[in-house]
């Protein structure tokens, strides 16, 4: 097997970080699932089967300065850029300690501004167009950054998608926008949300520069947005990336996606799933090894376990402070 | 007659209004094999198939446009929105558009629209999964705004919503769906839109609600009437225009008046029904109005304790009807 | 000179016809002007250098059953389409008597059940729903029609724009949108709206056809327009087509646009001017003599003459209708 | 003390806001070179350039969206809406994210964003460049609407705006544009948001309202003085939230309250005005609160006859006036 992570200036050191990253996802994601059906958490959202786009493209950007706004599944990027799995597991248990909203949003709404991680809403697609004005801020006061934005392909069809692809292009923004299309919109397939091939397709009408990419890939991803920022920091203006994915779960823990795909459908997307083939290809090459593996599980699940065990301990936000942080408080 | 949910009678005014007129169709995010999130298309699109059980784009301003131009070619969509809080991009469609095109077409054209959209909190929905978007539309002339809260009402208003020749927005609350269920008719029925209806009658104080609240406050009559206080409850059941009629006689009627919403209260619909009472009623009232309602912040968030406050429930109507009866 | 209409099966009849209405479009709004800084109208909103699209589309449609939603620069479209020169008076005197909306809404605001023409308003790109709405809705019933659907080029930017034209990509419905791109939405130019060279180069996006087309000239128009309305009878699906035409008047009576272009820019658009250059191809072809073309202006001035008169003396609307048509008035 | 027009308020005040803070920006549709549609803009892409005098695309949602991510990143942007009546597409963006960003976030992000939009009829504009909107958002907790009636109350509230923590909806009537002039000092100054204002002092009849009409009203109270009828009127200047000292004070003091708006009349904020007066005022009024306001009807017809039937005049609020003062 070719050693592509050399050839692109990773380490086996850097790789085997960008795995250890997406195996806590993915474990952090399936031990949500175990809490919800055992009554603990009344939610979960999830993010298997996008983990390796995340990741990758976390690797590809500046973490102490660029500017992110992830939506609801990128817990593989979240994790990557910075937050940790007991921030994640009170955010889960909406707890007070919850640095996203202390429990005020639904988990996997992100928002962290110590991290310039911009706060995620329910609604879809709103944060395209903030993420565009966080680069137009950056360039009117001169900081050489990237904003990037994430959302999915059924959020691609917003009128808000449009907007901000357009205002990015006209201002030649340093935006970067990936769209994580994992085939489904809740139960509505590509078929009947998109009549281009390609997400990408839609880049030559903000004539900005697009890509689609395997997002089961880490490497894929991380190629592709660091050309994308790289463009951005030349001033070659705003790309619209889109990683090839598919989404192993159910929509939310409150979805029964049998409803409308078939069980031989996932399992045959299993096999290309990120989280295993990156494992193969680490395992074929020698970086990953038994002990490896075994110890970066081990560390994982005592981690998360101890993030569980202090998240469900935390005491909920005071009732009292659904009033608090309508407008400023002034002392 | 048989006893159903709330949402089994969405489901049925849907379903018969369909079979009745081949010219109403539905359309919307996930109605078709998935039966909508919540259920409410469910079996429709097994019965009437893919073309007037429609998937759409995930895109709410195209659903909401593209069902006006259907219904200006003669057709009677109704566009389902996921949840009330999602409307918000079709609002200039909804406020520009439907609502206005009888009107500034002198008559020419019309958008026989319905606009279905589960709202409401109680859910574990967090801030955009639990709000009342009712106060947005409560001021659009050319928008009817219909919120049943009885599986009865349910079905009677959303057919009378669908064969109406004028766009309506159907709030249906969503912890009503599986919570709340009433007697419906076997033989066909239609109720009129625009009519509030006494839900129980009583001497000592007027309680004006709609939606879940309302079985709220039939709750906390039924209590109260152990301790000798008499309560009359008017369902607004339709909020926009209001039946002002009703309003003013219900109000007259006892001289004591709890005006209630789930909505934030500043600018809510029964600020509306308060400003009724105060122009109609002054010389009719023994107390001053009293409303009560959610507290002036964004939404209820999604932590229990913190969703639970924010809340109404039977209690904090409870306390309001006695001290008004106490005034 | 090659005869081009010939070609496309067009008779010299025909294309006088077609010349006919275009000029007479032109001299409608001449006269808007005119009226205008006379202080007896309040405002104009002006086709000037968009005739030749308009009119040439109109041809390319079958006037007896298809639907449009034209915007408020179609008055060569809405005049082809049938509406009369005594009507459109009355709408920009706002008379009682104008079909479109009795006055209720500004000049230029078309809307024409009779026409099968979709009441428009002012908010820019709402009618694209509405015409893919049509479609959906025919092609429900089974009605082979097109649904015809017009807006500038600072409109394509709308998210309306966007969802409309995904639904019916999604959908493959029989709708036409035509962008009419005279290079300026208000002050502001191409630059500042678009970052793509075409808007057609959108249509891509949408899975559907698109083609850029010379906007000064109505044979151009005619061609691409019935390449789409042939594509969606055989049920191949919308297409998104761009007239590239110029704005030769202000924005409306209430804009002064040497605020924001050049007097040299705006006479080397006029050299372009599709009336002036249509009026020559067909004089070079002998097919509009200087008889038939004296015949033609005093006809149409005899007919401006007249409406303008009918509609200078028709009375308002009463008042009191104000109140009327909220909702539906049953008997 | 300069005596300028309400729209040259605007631009001083955009100007200097501009000049004394670089995070100060302005964007929307033509208000670049042109300098709007209005001329609010006017001279500011000359002195400050094309940086931070932006020019945006045909596209409401983007230019609030896009306002709220610089906002986020610590400037603080003026967003135009060419018209109020074209802010609709945007509804999403100020409802859903402008609102609610400090609230979800508990505190950790806020949003100093300032939307200036012309409002108001009166202009010949019919249908959609005449309305007013501000009851579509007076009824969303973490917004403030502020909707001056002076050239004294523009400037100084656009500077408080624009210098606010959270989002603003600055509503400009565009017939005051020209129209209404007035005195401003020479030295800087700001006002308070959230604070009504006494216009007028008087004794028997209390006017409550804003924007244009509280110049009627002036005009009505002093044809008013001249038959012995004393008229106080209370500018409210910010709608969302209302100032609810001041309106209980104003209506106590009289005892007879006049309550006027240009909106059409059901679900307007002047019923969040009679609702505050109906709960904190039964026993001080002497009569019931009337409301004067558009028909419930779409919007303003261009047509000149129409138009006119459809609005405001002194007339309508002198008459308003001097049947309460009979009551
Ligand atoms: C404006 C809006 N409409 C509807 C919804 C309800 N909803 C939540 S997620 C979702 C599907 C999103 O699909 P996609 O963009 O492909 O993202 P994915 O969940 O597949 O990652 C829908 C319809 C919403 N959140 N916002
Ligand atoms: C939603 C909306 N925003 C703003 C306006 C104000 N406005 C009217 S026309 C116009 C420019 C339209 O440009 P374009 O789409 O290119 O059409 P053109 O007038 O050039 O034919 C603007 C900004 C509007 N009518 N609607
Ligand atoms: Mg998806
Ligand atoms: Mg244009």
């Amino acid at each position: 097997m070719e050693n592509r992570h050399h050839a692109l200036g990773f380490s086996d050191q850097d790789v085997l970080k960008m795995y250890d990253i997406m195996l806590t996802a993915r474990r952090v994601d399936e031990r949500l699932w175990l809490l919800n059906r055992a009554g603990k958490i009344p939610f979960v959202v999830s993010c298997q089967g996008q983990e390796a786009a995340q990741v990758g493209a976390a690797f590809a950007l500046n973490r102490e300065k660029d500017y992110v706004a992830p939506y609801y599944r990128d817990y593989g990027f979240v994790l990557a850029w910075g937050m940790t799995v007991r921030e994640m597991m009170l955010n889960n248990f909406a707890r007070g300690e919850d640095p996203n909203s202390a429990g005020r949003q639904m988990p996997g709404h992100f928002g962290y501004k110590k991290l310039r991680m911009l706060s995620h809403s329910s609604p879809v697609t709103t944060q395209n167009p903030h993420a565009v004005g966080v680069a137009l801020a950056a360039k009117l006061k001169g900081d050489d950054i990237v904003s990037f934005v994430t959302f999915g392909e059924g959020s691609a069809n917003q009128g808000d998608f449009h907007e901000a692809a357009n205002f990015a292009g006209v201002h030649k923004l340093p935006v970067i926008f990936m769209c994580e299309n994992n085939h489904y919109a809740i139960s509505v397939g590509l078929k009947h949300q998109l009549s281009c091939d390609y997400v990408s397709d839609r880049a030559k009408g903000y004539g900005m520069f697009g890509k689609t990419f395997d997002g089961n890939d880490p490497l894929a991803a991380y190629l592709a947005v660091k050309e994308a920022a790289d463009r951005a920091h030349r001033g070659e203006g705003p790309s619209l990336l889109e990683a090839n994915c598919y989404r192993l779960t159910p929509h939310t823990s409150d979805d029964n996606d049998m409803t409308y795909r078939t069980k031989a459908e996932v399992e045959e997307a299993k096999k290309h799933d990120g989280v295993l083939t990156f494992a193969a290809y680490l395992r074929e090459l020698g970086v990953l090894t038994p002990e490896r593996e075994k110890e970066m599980e081990e560390r994982i699940r005592k981690e998360i376990d101890e993030a569980t065990d202090y998240a469900e301990k935390a005491p909920f936000a005071d009732p009292m402070t659904v009033l608090r942080y309508v407008y400023e408080e002034k002392d | 007659m048989a006893v159903i949910s709330y949402i089994e009678a969405v489901t049925q005014a849907l379903k018969e209004e369909m079979e009745r007129d081949e010219n109403v169709f539905v359309m919307g995010e996930d109605v078709g094999k998935r039966g909508g999130v919540f259920q409410a298309t469910k079996g429709l699109y097994d019965e009437f198939g893919e073309k007037r059980v429609i998937d759409t784009p995930l895109a709410e301003s195209a659903i909401v446009g593209v069902g006006i131009g259907a219904a200006m070619y003669g057709l009677r969509p109704v566009a389902e929105m996921q949840f009330a809080d999602f409307m918000l991009p079709a609002t200039n469609q909804i406020i520009s558009e439907a609502a206005k095109t009888r009107y500034r077409s002198n008559n020419d054209w019309s958008v026989p629209l319905t606009i279905r959209a589960p709202y409401g909190g109680g859910v574990h929905g967090g801030l955009y999964h639990s709000q009342s978007m009712e106060a947005i539309f409560a001021n659009v002339p050319g928008l009817k705004i219909v919120m049943p809260s009885t599986p009865y009402d349910v079905k009677g208003l959303l057919k009378a919503s669908i064969r109406d020749n004028d766009p309506v927005i159907f709030f249906e609350h969503k912890r009503a769906y599986r919570l709340i269920k009433g007697e419906v008719p076997d033989e066909e029925y239609v109720l009129p839109i625009g009519k509030a209806d006494v839900k129980r009658d009583g001497d000592d104080v007027t309680v004006i609600t709609y939606g879940l609240a309302v079985h709220f406050a039939l709750q906390a009559a039924e209590k109260l009437a152990g301790e000798g206080i008499s309560t009359q409850i008017l369902d607004l059941r339709t909020v926009y225009p209001l039946d002002k009629e009703a309003i003013i006689a219900a109000a007259q009627k006892t001289g004591k008046v709890l005006l209630v919403t789930e909505d934030t209260k500043e600018g809510s619909v029964i600020s509306e029904v308060a400003a009724i009472i105060a122009e109609n009623c002054l010389f009719d009232l023994d107390a001053p109005v009293k409303r009560l309602a959610a507290p002036d912040a964004p939404a209820m968030p999604f932590a229990a304790p913190l969703e639970k406050t924010f809340l109404l429930n039977p209690e904090k109507l409870e306390q309001a009807i006695r001290d008004l009866a106490e005034f």
